[in-house]
């Protein structure tokens, strides 16, 4: 059986690394030499007051919002509101809407207006791709960072 | 009642306990309230107890809380009728106000117009001492002969401050204390200002040496009435940052009192003034000196609330919809005495702002006590903002014993996970010169660069 | 000053709130404080911030808060010179008192003569009719013949109740509404009486429909001085618990305060009273009728401090210590409205206690609300005692104003990990009978034995 | 099979480096050897709430005493005070005392006194066995449950 070094200088390193980085774990094998070291989070408490005071109080607009959204706002193709204001799908009242569910578009097409402060903001694609999902309805406001559509 | 315009909803354009202070206000006046945020302020208390919030921008506080479209937008979409700007961020900002009136809302506020002539220090100064409030004496304007150095230097009394016109920040200034030194002292500060600023010109102003901070309360309506609710002193400053206020202030009589209120209430009835405002001054040797004018609600407004009684922001918002005031001058009285320290999220010996997140937060409870926090256990404090976290505010029957419940209460509070200027707090709390109110602007910062134990 | 006795170290003798209350008190006296506890109580809030702290005894009550020995022990060995008893456990027991004293401590309450003579229901309502309050009517003895009960009922009026001198938990009662009924309910309750506690025996004695709880609170030195300040209206109770008190009563007119506050006065006066006291009342149709004496602090002595701001647990040790009331009658002030709500540990419908773990305590802010609690988030709330957790007392200018924040404050307030009575509290505030003051001592009963929903 | 050797000062080595870099976990391995240690994180929310207040709070009487003898009140032959009072270890002024450390004492015998309400009541042997400690001193204060000496 061969005798095990520790590279205190190594592991401090990689303590570091993980105090720098924020990360919980680190793992690190080669050949058949492994090490690991992990820094366990802090609790475990703040995720019970997080949660609790929000559920006793009034919904909020917010809330709702970020419920409704959660799951897809993390996807990748989430074209998010720059603005604050009221979303309009039609470039006019009884016009087609600019973009519809399973359409492809091109980088730079209009996809929405947002209307704030009484101008027409529009929203460009800022990719190609296909839409496959509008989370807005017409004439709805929306929120800074508010998922509005997904181009995959 | 005619002109009355009701708010049924109302927009909170700020962040943390002030936003928090407001809210509350709202929720007991049976309005309605919109919170904005910034995506660092999600989780924020205002936010969660708000009955709709709206994400107005990234954390930066330019995108987010000075955004003024963004905010206006919040105001349209959710059916707000009125904009509370809170303090700071957009609060004096005459421009913005002049937005939200001309989309048609209500801004909890005096008009563009006073926020603009208070915004300018000149325009200010010149305004209120028109309107009969006193002001730093000096020279009218620069100053090139002896003479009138010398009659000015006598008209308004030593020690005097030669400035130079294009000084700042303490530098191309001196202070003479006696006729005897004053010629040799304008040559000196000339050939310094000539030298340093390219420009010879200096002025000459009252030196105050050991002022002390005091500040008027008002309100105002849109009949004309003007009540002042006594004067806070916030002597006790860093950086003029102030750390801990109270009311009334222990060195103003109350025939002092008085006057000075009579003064600056007829001054702002003058002006026609509308909403709260605090009228900054100077107090030495018996005299005020007007500093400037804020337009809204001050950080410090609850020892004012607690020696008085009145709910300043629900007043605010009342006088905003057109109510006439709630209380004449005569039914206004000052009773027992209140304290406020400002707890921040920083290391109390450096006060070096230290953001992060509340492991344990447990508030001091019992008579007397108030507490203005939007923090919680488990709250993150965000590195973008303001450091200010709680407001302990105390109120008792005399300055001692609220001196002493204040130390408990300071003694009670536990905030973990970050480090707060409590402990600097109970130091202060704990030095004679401040138990015996002897303390003027200066002191603080004599007592941070030379604590008794170094 | 001449007799006085200072109190430098002061002895707790209880827990929870009142525990910390008293503490909170000496604190800002400049007394140090000792904590006395049970094992079950070793990390309580009053403990921890004790200037020093004694275990006296097991969870048992009996064996620990009610161990007067060990408390009187405790009192020795960490050289206390006065104990306060707080409310419930020992502090109307007279015996403890008079022991306190005997082992040369000061009590800090009445003498053990008055706790005494006002913990017999008897001797107590004989001892202030004479001093002078008004009493529930009723006959001088048993009732033996149809033309004295005729001529009683006449004199203290209809509705009358008959009760069996035996009888007692509502048994053995019958209540006449008219002189046509008296001789007929005479016979049959005579008849229920002898059959059912073998004694026929009856009294008669005013009915009264639709009372509140309406109590004096009173202060008295040891030179004979007294004050009252003022009623709170307590009528909110379940079980003879109260569960919400006010004051000033929405139903006593200023008239009536003062009327009845001269007759508590001068009767305490007569009885030569000392320290805190509340004299309890039933009121009905513009008249009150004494229930009893309790010779201590409240649990919801609160309201009468937030509408006087006087600090009754301070008033309590000073007067104990010797010197005179810090107030004279006429200095004394009713300023705007305060409530108290009681926060149990407990089932919110079935009112049954729920000890256990808090994991989230956090408690509303903001300005005219205190908070009395000894709870914090991590604590364990231990099966063996009282389930009140925390009082919510609210200050405003009005009675409206004040219930409005009350509910704002009562949404703010998070206690998770056990249930409580905030949503009972709630509920209770959102009714019309509550927010128009039309309750009497029956009606929170009747609200829970058939709430609006069902 | 081979036998299994500690290698304590490689543990030590190991733990000293947890506790210096603040990391909760260290595993290495090499070869069939892996060697892990693990220090568990500070305690959870409610003990922190538990330690902070005591600590930033004058210290208590109780807190003193919980520290000095808190080890040894977990020993199952110490005896603990039944009230608070005041304990005498010697039977009178310049007498012997009841017991001291090491002494053999048998059920029954008389261990010390301790003053209550001026009365003075003799603390008993609960079982015979020998003394191997005495935590309190002549003539100080004593809590309820607290320990006064062990038999072992």
């Amino acid at each position: 059986m061969g005798k095990l070094n520790i590279d205190t200088d190594y592991v401090a390193q990689l303590a570091e690394l993980l105090q720098r980085t924020g990360l919980t774990e680190i793992e690190i094998s080669e050949g058949d030499a492994r090490v690991r070291v992990v820094k366990k989070p802090a609790p475990v408490y703040e995720a019970q007051v997080a949660a609790r005071p929000a559920a006793a109080m009034p919904h909020s607009v917010e809330a709702e919002v970020a419920t409704a959204n959660a799951p897809d706002a993390a996807h990748p193709g989430t074209v998010s509101s720059p603005m604050v204001g009221t979303v309009y799908l039609y470039p006019e009242p009884g016009a087609d809407p600019f973009v519809t569910p399973g359409q492809t578009v091109s980088e730079g097409q209009t996809l929405l207006i947002i209307e704030a402060m009484k101008v027409m903001n529009q929203i460009r694609a800022p990719r190609s791709g296909r839409i496959s999902r509008i989370f807005v309805e017409n004439a709805t406001p929306v929120e800074f960072a508010e998922p509005l559509l997904v181009i995959e | 009642m005619p002109g009355i315009l009701p708010i049924k909803k109302l927009l909170i354009a700020n962040r943390g306990e002030i936003a928090l202070r407001i809210l509350r206000a709202t929720k007991e006046m049976g309005i309605r309230s919109v919170a904005v945020h910034s995506t660092a302020d999600g989780n924020a208390m205002h936010v969660r107890l708000a009955d709709e919030s709206v994400c107005i921008g990234p954390p930066s506080a330019a995108e987010s809380y000075l955004n003024a479209a963004a905010i206006l937008s919040a105001a349209e979409i959710t059916g707000a009728e009125a904009i509370h700007p809170g303090y700071g961020f957009l609060a004096e900002n005459a421009d913005f106000a002049q937005m939200v009136i001309e989309h048609g809302f209500i801004f909890v506020g005096p008009t563009p117009e006073h926020i603009r002539m208070m915004g300018d220090k000149v325009t200010a100064k010149a305004a209120v001492a028109q309107a009969g409030i006193p002001t730093v004496p000096g020279s009218e304007g620069a100053i090139t002969d002896d003479e009138t150095a010398f009659a000015t230097a006598e008209r308004i009394g030593y020690p005097v401050l030669i400035k130079a016109a294009a000084g700042g920040g303490g530098r191309g200034m001196s202070v003479v204390h006696a006729r005897s030194e004053l010629a040799a002292a304008l040559r000196s500060t000339r050939n310094e200002a000539r030298a340093g600023f390219g420009d010879e010109r200096v002025y000459l102003e009252k030196y105050l040496d050991h002022p002390r901070h005091i500040e008027l309360q008002v309100m105002a309506d849109r009949y004309g009435h003007v009540v002042h609710m006594g004067e806070r002193d916030c002597s006790l400053q860093r950086r003029h940052q102030k750390i801990v206020e109270e009311s009334p202030s222990p060195v103003i009589t109350e025939t002092e009192r008085r006057a000075i209120g009579k003064t600056v209430v007829q001054a702002l009835e003058k002006l026609g003034y509308l909403g709260a405002g605090t009228i900054e001054f100077l107090y030495q040797d018996g005299q005020f000196y007007f500093i400037e004018m804020n337009t809204r609600i001050q950080v410090e407004h609850p020892v004012t609330e607690m020696v008085t009684g009145i709910d300043l922001v629900r007043e605010q918002i009342s006088v905003a919809m057109g109510h006439p005031l709630s209380v004449t001058q005569d039914q206004i009285r000052i009773e027992g005495h209140a304290i406020e320290c400002r707890i921040n999220a920083e290391d109390p010996k450096t006060m070096i702002p230290q953001p992060g997140k509340i492991i344990a937060y447990h508030p001091p409870g019992g008579p007397g006590v108030r507490v203005d926090s939007a923090i919680y256990s488990g709250y993150t404090v965000p590195p973008y903002y303001d450091s200010l976290i709680a407001k302990l505010i105390v109120h008792d029957k005399d300055r001692d014993r609220c001196i002493a419940r204040l130390e408990r209460s300071l003694a009670e509070f536990v905030i973990d996970g970050i480090p707060s200027s409590i402990p600097l707090l109970r130091a202060i709390l704990a030095e004679p010169d401040f138990r015996e109110s002897r303390y003027d602007t200066g002191w603080l910062e004599r007592f941070l660069a030379a604590p008794p134990g170094s």
